[in-house]
């Protein structure tokens, strides 16, 4: 038992920080930290860079385009790329769409989308949730009839996060309402060009408009499209939303946030603009989520250690997830408290952070804002702990 | 000791809640807040009619006479709707200071005006680089022969980009000091900016600004206590309003709950979720008590007063970002769409929570004092 | 709208306060401060001063002792005597069934009981909770036959606070058990002198000897020793949960916990034991604490205004019970959290706190262990908050 | 990077394991507390035979060379048995003094005896009236032409009583520095205490006690040093204790809500005692990875190893507190009885917080080191 990193590992830790520094545009990091919203086409370039590197899709199968990293390797790598300020790619890409169609594609299939999913040549949404059916995702109602070879879509599906960008989506369509409501759901490749489909913005707090309504109106779509059988649908997405759970807590990016805190907490203090009380608490905020953190990246690694090893620690994606988005969560507490009044101006959508004096300041709001939806998005904490006292508990 | 509002008091509430239900709904906020200035000259309209915008001036100066209670009435009802026209920055913070510190002639110049919602005016004191919160400014007013000359820049000004007129804190060789500063003077530039709440906020840039003698609103150096005065009946005033914002958010999530449902029943019957719920309407009634202190003690001595409002803010910081996040989270995603009441709700809460010293912020005053002094009912 | 007592309450005040100076005895003052166990004797001595003074019962009916008092000064005498440190009288006696009796006895139990009870000539314990039966107390089984004149009553009690020292037991049984559960319980009044009943201590984690395990075997209580009908116990205990919501927060306890630990805060700080860092963070933990302690005083008043005006406060007794519970329990925690670890060592019962330096510091882990039943007993806080989902929010 | 345990670890955990279900049940735990010494010398020996007693010493010294993470793997068993035997007392505490600090001689005196289960030691370190922790002391120690003679007072002995000499920390003209001392020595007075965990502690009055020179351990001054590395020692362990603490008592609760049936259904049905029961599940694993990092640390360089084991005190500080006072919130009133193991639970956790600085003192220690200092996993 120890936690040094081996030899080997120290040097594809540094493998990685060298293309880091020379790879990742200098434009790309600078709104990184100003936390400005990145455009499709920012995800699009650093995605080619990485895919040309052949990291774009480290956790596929190698056979597809995935890397053999161990489990030190991949969290070594996820924690460099949060540090150096590097984008996320895609995740309806890169972790959900990609494996599943490697895992259970037809041949056809995986000729035909994964190279373009890796290059984003194809850019994917996710069209699960639907009014009606949130956290209860198996009560969806859009439904898929069989017409020859072609199911025609109806309904509507909601919260489709970049669907207003995306070339294809994949979605649970109910071709089946006889049985348990599990059972009779059907996993589609929908391609957003096909006539009958709409896409309706939704505004969110943050002042953001990523997540969207999509609106299915007698939409045909090749049975060749299907992923795996019929009626199937809800076995894939359970495999999907299972999947990932080394990166579900984000260590990275929360220890980059918090060392932007650890930094502005020793600027401001220089500056005079915390009171020695201020400065004092803040420190104790800043060791208090520390702490915290530290605990839960030790965590995770045991996670990832033991899933490479006898395999299963339970429900523990979970608990990542519940922690994960608390710590977030947390961080951007700390920064709108920071803030003060000067964080009442909400930065317009043009306007470059980095042209602002203190960008932070700008940032601070939209992102405490926007980050509500971690502990929402992809399974409520609720559900999460529900799923947790079932499943480990056995209550 | 008495909790029960008087008749007048009663029909205040009521006629405020009435406006509320009538002209305030959630799309007519939501149309508001999208028009230019972001807000309905309307609603202002209509709340001068109701007799609100004069409410806490004094009779002779054309006012109602109205007290912390009448004011906390009218914050709670326009919380519930989170009401976005400037009554904060007219008539408490600008108001506030011409009530403290203006001359008679001073006063009967604007309050008949303001009363009447003919006068628009904004407090210009926050500014950028400084601490978050207190009674100073970097600004500087330089003495002239025939008046003064301000230069400096405001940030965070409250409903700035439509106010006629405002109250500037700057620093003269006396020490912090009040102005009144038309929005035309030459040297003013108005930067308007979204707030994150809805409430129109402003940048003001005070470029060599020359106004003339009676520009100086009170003492030359007296400015710092006029400030902490309209803090802290700033304060006593958000309390109300972020009082009637909980309530009204935890109406609205017990609704969602009883409402939505998910795995076949309402979510409502879930027991983790009911005794959210319950954790949130402690908070609102531990808030109400405290709005209620606050409120009944903007009329006794200044340190009883200081404190009491500022033990009032940390509950109401601590209290309303609980509530916020809770009710964003029970919501679900509908929660975090601009389209639901809830998500704003949230989000004044929060900016109440940044005004005038946050939570903490307060929770250091008290420490510093020793804690809450006794005595707030009778002496002891 | 104000706060201010008026001089009459103000006069009142100061009477409560001449009287407590003059009349409680100096060494329950010191065993109080030093939060040592109080005897039987000590209760009793000090309820029959307050019954010689009329202030015994002052919330019992005044035909039968109580005081005209307002709810203004229900709350004075409330907070002096917890200023004053005085001890509470028992709360079985003077809360609970005394008026009980008052309001649903007979003029016979009147006549034999309410004067006995005021002045502690008998000595009452509840027998409300079964093994089986705890929050869900409404499932108790301990059944009562009747037999002639006389119920004969089998089964048993458990969490009996002093039976050890009771002359008497209110208690539920079960005459009925084919109905609703709440149905066919009715309310007896127990001589504890009866053959057939055996008291076993139960040692709680405090160190403490309060509770008792009660069993019944063939108990014979004569019929006209049955509060109101047969089979409506339940209604009777129900009035008895729902009283005393003005005692229940227990500010006045609370305020002087609170007072005590700033005179330690500022003892410690004078004497080098807390560093400056230790001092900051400690007043800070004072100031939270009194916040949620003057809001709830005063949300205390609201309650105490509205039963008094336009009557129900709906469930706001279990607010109180809740914020007030979490808030007895807080100071206890800082109270141990100071004492560190020359806390450690457990006062020997018959060791005199008083003759310990820093009684404190001795007090600290018992009264910490202690306080934990606070939110247990009486309803945990988890059933008030059921009670207030249902009855306030109505969910 | 690896968390497996190898072949022998495993084999030491499942015989610790092993001899906690077979020979320590609660019901014998109750009776060894019950016993007037408040622990049971057959359990000791037990102890012995198992080879844990000399886990920690060196193989030359006597000892079996194991390091943190076996003495994790111990801790963490005994926790889960709270068990009352004198391990911290003698073998971590006054043994870690030993390793530490002792001449070659003085350890082949003790050490095989420690191992053996023959001799028992305390350390007399803590004082009344000082700060709750920290390596200094008040006591004095005079030097005389053939020895030592020491004066003070040590509260909080833990196992004191039984102790058949001491490490005792006084103050000489040099600094702080450690003393053997005999208990039976003249001018010691022990006074046995019950301490609200189980774990009888003791005061111990030295009263002009005479001693050699071969009494000094260490270097005249030295003392805090190798307290300071003892008490590091003390908190990785007290970690791991806690961690098989707080695992143990989150099983015996979600055992008691699957059994214990209220309202017709058993209590691990409502969903809020369900969440609850997460909470300290997510308690229990933050916990544990501290734990890990803790032992980990031991053999790392002293600033990364003092602050590593400063945040996984304050991580089950905080957790433990959590876990205890929940676990006898879901049993209810059977939580509250001395005839339950969670009430015994949740005071251990209780002062295994105070032990060796609480959370917050721990948090102190990292608000001043700037953070916790990165590294552990490799040259950053």
């Amino acid at each position: 038992m120890n936690l040094d990193f081996t030899d080997e590992e120290l040097a594809f830790r540094d493998e990685v920080r060298a293309f880091l520094a020379q790879s990742l545009p200098d434009d790309l990091r600078r709104k990184m930290i100003d936390r400005r919203h990145l455009e499709k086409d920012d995800i699009v370039r650093w995605q080619r860079i990485l895919n040309a590197r052949g990291w774009a899709t480290p956790n596929w199968p190698v056979e597809h385009g995935g890397q053999p990293w161990s489990p030190a390797q991949r969290y070594i790598f996820q924690e460099e790329m949060a540090l150096a300020h590097a984008p996320e790619g895609s995740p309806f890409n890169v972790n959900m769409i990609g494996p599943i169609i490697a895992k259970f594609g037809t041949d056809a299939q995986k000729a035909r989308f994964l190279a373009r999913i890796a290059n984003i040549d194809d850019w994917w949404c996710q069209g699960f949730s639907e009014p009606g059916a949130g956290s209860d995702l198996a009560s969806l109602k859009t439904r898929a009839d069989r017409d020859g070879d072609e199911y025609v879509i109806n309904g509507q599906k909601i919260w489709t996060t970049q669907a207003q960008h995306a070339d294809w989506m994949f979605a649970l369509v109910r071709t089946d309402s006889s049985g348990r409501k599990q059972q009779g759901i059907t996993f589609l490749l929908i391609d957003m060009n096909t006539p009958g489909i709409t896409v309706r913005p939704i505004e969110t707090i943050d002042g953001g408009h990523d997540a969207n309504e999509v609106f299915f109106d007698d939409v045909r779509v090749p049975v060749e499209n299907r992923i795996g059988e019929e009626g199937r649908g809800w076995d894939y997405a359970k495999h999907l939303l299972g999947n990932e759970r080394s990166g579900i807590a984000r260590i990275g990016l929360s220890k980059e946030r918090l060392a932007q805190l650890r930094r502005l907490e020793v600027e401001l203090s220089a500056d005079g603009r915390l009171t020695a009380g201020e400065r004092d608490r803040l420190r104790r905020k800043l060791a208090e989520v520390e702490v915290e953190l530290r605990a839960l990246e030790l965590t995770q690694l045991r996670v990832v250690a033991a899933d490479a090893g006898e395999g299963g620690a339970g429900a523990a994606a979970s608990i990542l997830k519940i922690k994960g988005t608390e710590l977030q969560q947390r961080m951007t507490e700390l920064a709108i408290e920071l803030a003060g009044p000067a964080g009442l101006a909400m930065p317009e959508e043009e306007e470059s952070g980095a042209a602002l004096e203190d960008g932070w300041i700008a940032a601070a709001a939209p992102f405490y804002f926007s980050m509500r939806k971690v502990s929402i998005f992809g399974g409520s904490n609720e559900i999460q702990k529900n799923i947790i006292a079932k499943a480990q508990l056995g209550l | 000791m008495d909790f029960e509002y008087s008749d007048e008091q009663r029909l205040l509430r009521e006629s405020v809640a009435r406006f509320i239900t009538d002209r305030y709904d959630f799309e007519g906020r939501l149309r508001a807040m999208q028009a230019p200035e972001g807000w309905s000259r309307d609603a202002w309209s209509d709340m001068a009619d109701l007799g609100l915008l004069g409410l806490p001036f004094s009779e002779e100066d054309g006012g109602f006479g109205g007290g912390g209670v009448e004011t906390m009435i009218v914050m709670e009802e326009l919380g519930r709707g989170l009401v976005l026209e400037p009554y904060l920055s007219t008539v408490v913070l600008a108001g506030g200071a011409i009530r403290h510190a203006a001359s008679a002639g001073q006063k009967q110049a604007r309050i008949p005006r303001i009363a009447a919602g003919e006068l628009l005016m904004a407090l210009a004191h926050q500014e950028p680089g400084g601490l978050r919160h207190g009674p100073d400014a970097g600004s500087s007013a330089e003495r002239r022969s025939d008046g003064w000359v301000l230069t400096g820049r405001k940030i965070a000004v409250l409903h700035g980009a439509t106010a006629e007129e405002f109250v500037v804190s700057a620093r003269t060789n006396a020490g912090l000091s009040l102005f009144l500063v038309s929005a035309s003077a030459p040297g003013v530039r108005v930067i308007p900016q979204r707030g994150y709440d809805g409430i129109p906020v402003a940048e003001v840039v005070l470029d060599e600004v020359a106004t003339g003698n009676e520009s100086l609103l009170g003492e030359d150096g007296g400015g710092a206590a006029v400030l902490e005065r309209v803090f802290e009946e700033a304060n006593a005033a958000l309390t109300a309003e972020a009082v009637g914002i909980m309530a009204d958010t935890l109406d609205v999530t017990v609704d969602y709950l009883k409402t939505r449902q998910q795995f076949g029943v309402p979510i409502g019957s879930f027991q983790a979720l009911q005794h959210r719920c319950v954790d949130m309407l402690i908070q609102v009634e531990q808030s109400r008590s405290m709005a209620i202190l606050a409120a009944l003690s903007l009329s006794q001595p200044p340190a009883q007063r200081c404190l009491n409002i500022a033990a009032a803010k940390v509950q109401i910081g601590r209290g309303g970002r609980f509530v916020g996040q809770q009710a964003v989270q029970l919501h679900g995603a509908i929660g975090i769409t601009a389209e639901y009441k809830v998500g704003h709700a949230f989000k004044r809460l929060t900016a109440i929570d940044a005004l005038f010293g946050d939570a903490d912020h307060h929770l250091d005053q008290l420490v510093a004092a020793g804690g809450i002094p006794p005595g707030n009912r009778g002496s002891n």
